[in-house]
C-alpha cells in the first residue's frame, strides 16, 4: 500500500502481463496487471483475441446455416445458444413450436447448464489451485453429459440440433432411460464437488470476500446469471420472462447475498441441483407428438421485422436481437454476450486485491471467450 | 563415526556414502515421480502413466531422456550467473541434508551430534537457489515467484524448527540417530502430536507442496522462478523438489514415528530396518500426495498469517510444555493430553480464521473507490 | 421524430395500449418520441441529440427504473443511415423497452451512455469500432475486439465486404497466399 | 481442519473407485449410431455406382463452401446401354475436411440420400500433416461405404418417432 510516506520510500509498481497464453485466462484473454508487490492496483483487459465476426457471417447465411455458428458462439453451452437464435427466429416467422419439442428443449438446455456449471467447477478449482481434482471429476460427468448429447445429436459440442420451429430429428428412444443414468451420475458429481470443495477451510479462505460487487453496482454492469444472483439480484430470464415450460414446473431461483467470489461458487452449485430438479419434472412431463410445426416452409423466410430474445444460459442472458428486412437470412444479428458485461466488471472486482484473488476472481465470472469476442 | 565402511579412511568411505547415495537419491526422486504421477491419476479416477513400459514404469526415465535432449535456453535479459548457478543452489543443499538421514543403523554418511541442526542449516540455503532463479531469470512471474519464496520459508523456518525443538528436548539430543534410539519404545508421535503436526504442516510449507505451492502456484505466476527453465537446469528444480520430498518424510519417519526402531527394536536386521523406514517414508509421501490432491493453495497474506499467528504461537506453547514436564517430573501422558488439546485448539483457530464471511479489506475498497472516481 | 424514421417502420403499426408506452410517453416529456410495438418490447424511437437525457429520465423515473442495459448494439441501413438500439430493463418493475437513435451516415456522433449504466462503457467501445459511431464523451475510446491501429474500417456495416475464400479445392487447389502446385 | 479432512475423504472415496479413463488409443469407445464426423458420399451396391449425381444441392447449402461438385453424363444410364437409372452422375468432387464443420446440412438438403455423416472413428482420426491432405476426393470419400465399412444413419428430419420414448 501507498501511504503518506510513499515519498521516503519510493516503489515503483509492477506491469504483470496475464495472458493470452496463461493457464488460468481461460482461453484468449489478456490482462495487463499493475501490481504493488502482491497488491494489484489496476487492470487493464484486452479482448478480441478470438474475434470471429459470427455476427457479419450470420448476416450472409439463411437461417438454419446460422445455428451451427451460434454454437460456436458458446462452445460450453451450444444448447443454450441455439435455443436462443431459434427462438428468435420463431419469434420472427412466427412458428408455433410442438410441446414435445419444447420439453426436449428444455432437457437439453438444463443439461447443457450442467454440463456448463460442471466446467465452471473444474476451472474454478484449478484456478483456487486444486491439484488437477476438481477438473477430472467435472470431466468425469460432464463426460457423461455429452456422450448422451453425442447419442440425441450426433455432435459432442456443436449440436446443431434445434431448429426454428422445433428440432432437427426425435431423440432416441431410450433418451429418458438414459438421461435419468446420467442425472444420477451427475449427482454423483455434484457431491463430489461439496464434499472436495464447499467447506475446505482453505477454499473458503480463498474465495469469501474477495471480488466483492454490490447488487447496485451489479446491475449497473449489466452483469447477468449466476454473478448477478450471487450479490442477491434474483435476475433470471427463466423466472421474469419464462419461456419454453419454465412456468409449469417448480423450481427456485438460487441466490446468494454476499456477492463475493465463493457466493458466485455456491451459486452455482444451488443451480445444478436445480437444473437436476428441472430435468426431472420434464422427464415426468415428456409426451409423445410432433417435434415440429405441421407446415414447416421448406425455406424459411421471416417478414420484416426486429425482435430481442433473450434467455437465460449458464453464464447469463445470452441474448439474440435479430432484424429481419424479409428474405431467408437475418439483416442484423447482434449477440448479447453475458460474458462481455460480467467481464467488465472484472476491474471493479479485482482491484485492491491480490494477485491470485484477481485470478479467482476471473475465474468466478466463469468467461468463456468465444462467446465475449464472438 | 568410529569405524568407515569397509574398514577404508574415513574420508574416502565417507565419499564412497556419498556417491552411493547421490546415485540411490537421483532413482528414488525418479521413482516418486512416477508414484506420484501414478497415485496422483488414482486420486483423479485416471490411470496415470502407462504407456511407457509395463505400467508405464519408464516415464520417468523417458522424461529424463527427454530433459536431457532439451535445448538449455537462457533468456538474452537473463543475469547469467545467477540464472545458470540457481538450479545448482537448490540442488546441492538437499543433497547435503541427506548426510544425516538416519536409514538404519549405523548407516548414514555420518552421525552428526548436532544433526538436526545441520539439518535445518543445509536445507534452508537452498531458498537461496529459488531466490537466485527468479531473480535472476529477468522475468516478472519468476520474480513474484522467487520472493514468495523467501517470504515463504523464512516464514515457515520457524514452526519448523521449533516443532524439531520440541522432539530434541524430549530426547535430550540433537543427535537424529539418538532421537530414532530413543523412541524404541514408543515414538515421539505419541508424546507430542501437535509437534508433529505442526511439523507436518511446516515441512509441506518447506517443500513448497501444496497447499503452499504459492512461488511455483501454475494458476498464477504459472511455475514462479522456474517458468524460464528448460531442459537439465529445468530438471534439477524437478528432481530436486523430489529428493527434498523424500528427505523430509525419512526425517519425519525418524524424528517422530520411530525410524527403524520402533516397534521391532533395534536388533532388527539391517534389510528389515531399511524396509521399515521405507514403509514409513512411503506411508508419509502418500499422504502428501493425497493433501495435494484435496486442498486448494493458500494466498501469500494467509500464508504468512497461519505461521506466524497460529503455528508459531502453539510451538511455543508446545515447548513450554515441554519444559514443564520435565523440568517438574511430571507424568508423560500429560504431553499427548497437552498435545491432542493442541491440535483441537490449531483446528479451532483454523477454523474460526474462516467462520465469517469477511467483508471485502478496507484497502480494497479504498482502491476500488480510487479507480472509479 | 424526422422523416427518415417514419419510412423505417413498415411493420404493421399496432395497438400501443396495454404496454409501457403511456409510462414512457410522460417519463419522457419534452423529447420528441415516437413508439411502435415490436415484437416483445415497445421500441421508442428518440432523436440522437437527446438519447442521454431520454435515457437518464428512463432510468431516473420511479415507476419505469430502467436500471439495467441489456444490449446497447447498431443497425447499419445502409442510406437511411445507423439505427443506435438500446435494450433497456427494469430488474424492480420487471419491464423491457427497446429506444432506437436514427443517426443520419454523415453525421455518426452520438452522446455516450456509459454516464447513465456503466455497462454501455464496452459495449459502445464494441460499436464504435464495427459501425464507426463515434460516442461523444466516452471514458476510454480505444477499440475492444479489434487491432488498436483498425480505425478506418468497419466490419459490420453492410458495405464492409466478407473475406475471399481461400480455394483448396479442385483443379486450381492451392492457399490463397501460395501457387497452385 | 475438519472441512479439509471432508475433502481428503472425498478425494479417498475416488481413489477407491476404478478409473473412469479409457486406455483410448487401444481401447475405443462404443459411437453412438448418430454420431457425426465429416460426411461421407455413399455408395450404390445394387448397380455399382455412388447415388450421388452432382446435382449442387449440398454445395449451394452448405455454410463453410467446403464442397466442389462436378457432374457429367452417367456412362451407365439405360440410355447408353448401361442398368442405371440416374441421367447425370457425379464426375468430382471435393470436401474439405479442414474447414466442414459437420453442421450436417448437406445430408438434410440431399434428396438421393447420397451423403451421410461417418459415424465410425475413422471420421474422428484424421490428423494428417498438412492442412491439403484434408481435401478428400471422389475416390477418397466413396471408399468407406463401397466396402461396406459404415452402417450410415441418415436422420428422419422434424419428424417423431414412431417408438414410444422410454
Amino acid at each position: 500500500m501507498v501511504t503518506e510516506s510513499a515519498h521516503e520510500f519510493e516503489t515503483q509498481d509492477l506491469l504483470l502481463n496475464v495472458g493470452p497464453q496463461h493457464p488460468s485466462t481461460h482461453g484468449v484473454f489478456r490482462m495487463v496487471m499493475q501490481v504493488d508487490g502482491e497488491v494489484v492496483r489496476d487492470i487493464i483487459p484486452y479482448i478480441g483475441y478470438l474475434h470471429r465476426g459470427a455476427e457479419k457471417l450470420c448476416e450472409t447465411m439463411d437461417y438454419r446455416q446460422g445455428i451451427g455458428f451460434m454454437d460456436r458462439t458458446e462452445y460450453l453451452a451450444a444448447f443454450n445458444a441455439e435455443l436462443s437464435y431459434v427462438m428468435a427466429v420463431e419469434k420472427l416467422a412466427e412458428l408455433e413450436v410442438p410441446d414435445r419439442a419444447q420439453w426436449i428443449r428444455m432437457i437439453l438446455v438444463e443439461l447443457n447448464r450442467l454440463a456448463s456449471h460442471l466446467m465452471f467447477m473444474g476451472a474454478f478449482g484449478i484456478d483456487v489451485g486444486v491439484f488437477g481434482t476438481p477438473f477430472i471429476y467435472a470431466w468425469r460427468e460432464r463426460e457423461a453429459i455429452i456422450d448422451l448429447f453425442e447419442e440425441i445429436s450426433g455432435d459432442r459440442m456443436m449440436y446443431a440440433y434445434f431448429r426454428p420451429g422445433g428440432l432437427a430429428w426425435d431423440v432416441p428412444t431410450n433418451f429418458v432411460a438414459r438421461t435419468r443414468e446420467v442425472l444420477t451420475a451427475v449427482n454423483q458429481g455434484i457431491a463430489d464437488f461439496d464434499g472436495l470443495l464447499t467447506k475446505n477451510e482453505i477454499f473458503v479462505a480463498r474465495t469469501q470476500g474477495i471480488g466483492y460487487v454490490s447488487a447496485a453496482d451489479a446491475i449497473d454492469f449489466g452483469m447477468s446469471g449466476p454473478s448477478i444472483r450471487a450479490s442477491g439480484v434474483p435476475l433470471d430470464v427463466r423466472r421474469e420472462e419464462p419461456y419454453l415450460k419454465y412456468d409449469e414446473i417448480k423450481w427456485d431461483v438460487i441466490t446468494e447475498q454476499d456477492g463475493d467470489v465463493y457466493a458466485r461458487y455456491l451459486c452455482r452449485l444451488g443451480e445444478m441441483r436445480e437444473s437436476v430438479k428441472i430435468v426431472q419434472q420434464c422427464l415426468e412431463r415428456l409426451q409423445p407428438g410432433a417435434i415440429m410445426p405441421e407446415k414447416m416452409p421448406r425455406m424459411l423466410r421471416t417478414p420484416p421485422g426486429e425482435v430481442y430474445i433473450r434467455t437465460e444460459a449458464p453464464r447469463g442472458e445470452f441474448g439474440v436481437y435479430l432484424v429481419s428486412k424479409g428474405g431467408n437470412r437475418p439483416y442484423r444479428l447482434k449477440v448479447r454476450s453475458a460474458c462481455l458485461s460480467n467481464l467488465q466488471a472484472l476491474k471493479h472486482m479485482s482491484v485492491g486485491q491480490y494477485v491470485a484473488d484477481a485470478i479467482i476472481v476471473l475465474g468466478s465470472i466463469d468467461i468463456v471467450l468465444s462467446e465475449v469476442d464472438r | 563415526m568410529p569405524e568407515g565402511l569397509f574398514g577404508l579412511n574415513p574420508w574416502l568411505d565417507g565419499l564412497i556414502r556419498l556417491l552411493l547415495i547421490v546415485g540411490l537419491m537421483t532413482v528414488v526422486a525418479m521413482g516418486l515421480i512416477y508414484i506420484e504421477r501414478k497415485v496422483l491419476g488414482r486420486f483423479h479416477a485416471r490411470v496415470g502413466p502407462q504407456r511407457t513400459g509395463p505400467f508405464g514404469l519408464l516415464q520417468s526415465v523417458a522424461d529424463a531422456l527427454k530433459l536431457i535432449g532439451k535445448e538449455d535456453l537462457r533468456p538474452r535479459n537473463a543475469d547469467p550467473w545467477t540464472f545458470e548457478f540457481g538450479p545448482y543452489l537448490v540442488f546441492i543443499p538437499i543433497f547435503m541434508g541427506f548426510v544425516v538421514q538416519p536409514f538404519m543403523a549405523d548407516f548414514n554418511v555420518r552421525v552428526l551430534d548436532l544433526g538436526i541442526l545441520y539439518f535445518v542449516a543445509v536445507s534452508s540455503v537452498s531458498i537461496v537457489g529459488w531466490v537466485m532463479a527468479g531473480w535472476g531469470s529477468d522475468n516478472r512471474y519468476a520474480m513474484i515467484g522467487g520472493m514468495r519464496a523467501a517470504a515463504q520459508a523464512i516464514s515457515y523456518e520457524l514452526p519448523f524448527v521449533l516443532s524439531l525443538l520440541a522432539v530434541s528436548m524430549l530426547s535430550g539430543t540433537l543427535n537424529i540417530n539418538e532421537i530414532v534410539l530413543a523412541q524404541w519404545q514408543v515414538p515421539n508421535i505419541v508424546w507430542q502430536p501437535l509437534a508433529f503436526v505442526i511439523f507436518f504442516i511446516a515441512a509441506l510449507a518447506e517443500l513448497n507442496r501444496p497447499p503452499f505451492d504459492i512461488p511455483v502456484g501454475e494458476s498464477e505466476v504459472v511455475g514462479g522462478p522456474f517458468v524460464e527453465y528448460s531442459g537439465i537446469r529445468w530438471s534439477m528444480f524437478f528432481l530436486g523438489e523430489y529428493a527434498s520430498l523424500f528427505i523430509m518424510s525419512i526425517l519425519i519417519s525418524a524424528v517422530f514415528l520411530g525410524g527403524y526402531v520402533w516397534p521391532f527394536g533395534q536388533e532388527l536386521g539391517i534389510g528389515f530396518q531399511l524396509l521399515l523406514t521405507v514403509i514409513k517414508a512411503s506411508l508419509l509421501i502418500f499422504l502428501i500426495i493425497w493433501v495435494r490432491a484435496s486442498v486448494p493453495r493458500l494466498r501469500i497474506d494467509q500464508l504468512m498469517g497461519y505461521a506466524w499467528k497460529i503455528l508459531v504461537p502453539l510451538a511455543l506453547v508446545q515447548i513450554l510444555v515441554n519444559g514443564f514436564v520435565l523440568v517438574y517430573d511430571l507424568p508423560m501422558p500429560i504431553l499427548t493430553v497437552v498435545g491432542l488439546g493442541g491440535i483441537a485448539l490449531l483446528s479451532w483457530l483454523t477454523e474460526r480464521a474462516i467462520r465469517k464471511p469477511r467483508a471485502a479489506r478496507a484497502s480494497a475498497i479504498a482502491l476500488q473507490s480510487e479507480a472509479a472516481s | 421524430m424526422t422523416s427518415e424514421e417514419s419510412t423505417e417502420a413498415t411493420a404493421p403499426v399496432a395497438s400501443l395500449d396495454g404496454t409501457i408506452w403511456a409510462e414512457v410517453d410522460r417519463a419522457l416529456s419534452g423529447i420528441t418520441a415516437t413508439a411502435e410495438r415490436g415484437v416483445l418490447d415497445v421500441i421508442v424511437h428518440v432523436p440522437p441529440a437527446e438519447i442521454v437525457r431520454a435515457l437518464k429520465a428512463l432510468k431516473a423515473d420511479a415507476t419505469l427504473n430502467f436500471d439495467y442495459l441489456r444490449s446497447l448494439t447498431a443497425v447499419d441501413n445502409e442510406d437511411e443511415g445507423i439505427d443506435v438500439v438500446y435494450h433497456l430493463y427494469s430488474t424492480t418493475a420487471k419491464h423491457n423497452l427497446t429506444v432506437k437513435a436514427t443517426l443520419p451516415t454523415d453525421n455518426l456522433h452520438i452522446d455516450t451512455a456509459t454516464t447513465v449504466w456503466r455497462a454501455a462503457n464496452w459495449l459502445e467501445r464494441e460499436t464504435a469500432e464495427m459501425f464507426g459511431v463515434r460516442f461523444d464523451g466516452h471514458p476510454d475510446p480505444r477499440t475492444l475486439l479489434m487491432p488498436e491501429d483498425m480505425d478506418d474500417t468497419f466490419p459490420l456495416r453492410k458495405d464492409h465486404p466478407l473475406a475471399e475464400i481461400e480455394v483448396l479445392q479442385g483443379e486450381g487447389m492451392g492457399y490463397a497466399d501460395e501457387e497452385a502446385p | 481442519m475438519r472441512g479439509i479432512a471432508k475433502s481428503m475423504m472425498t478425494t479417498l472415496s475416488v481413489f477407491l473407485r476404478p478409473p473412469v479413463t479409457r486406455d483410448y488409443p487401444n481401447v475405443h469407445k462404443a459411437l453412438p449410431e448418430r454420431d457425426r464426423a465429416f460426411p461421407l458420399l455413399l455408395w450404390d451396391q445394387e448397380i455399382d455406382e455412388p447415388f450421388c449425381t452432382g446435382c449442387h444441392a449440398c454445395e449451394r447449402a452448405c455454410p463453410v463452401e467446403c464442397m466442389t461438385v462436378l457432374m457429367k453424363d452417367n456412362p451407365n444410364h439405360k440410355s447408353v446401354g448401361g442398368n442405371s437409372s440416374r441421367r447425370k452422375i457425379i464426375d468430382k468432387f471435393w470436401i474439405d475436411y479442414a474447414r466442414c464443420m459437420r453442421c450436417n446440412i448437406c445430408v438434410e438438403v440431399c434428396n438421393f440420400d447420397a451423403i451421410a455423416m461417418n459415424n465410425t472413428w475413422s471420421g474422428h482420426e484424421t490428423s494428417v500433416h498438412d492442412r491439403k491432405d484434408l481435401v478428400m476426393d471422389l475416390q477418397q470419400l466413396t471408399t468407406q461405404s463401397h466396402s461396406g465399412q459404415i452402417k450410415e444413419w441418415v436422420p428422419v428430419l422434424g419428424k417423431a418417432n414412431e417408438e414410444p420414448t422410454s
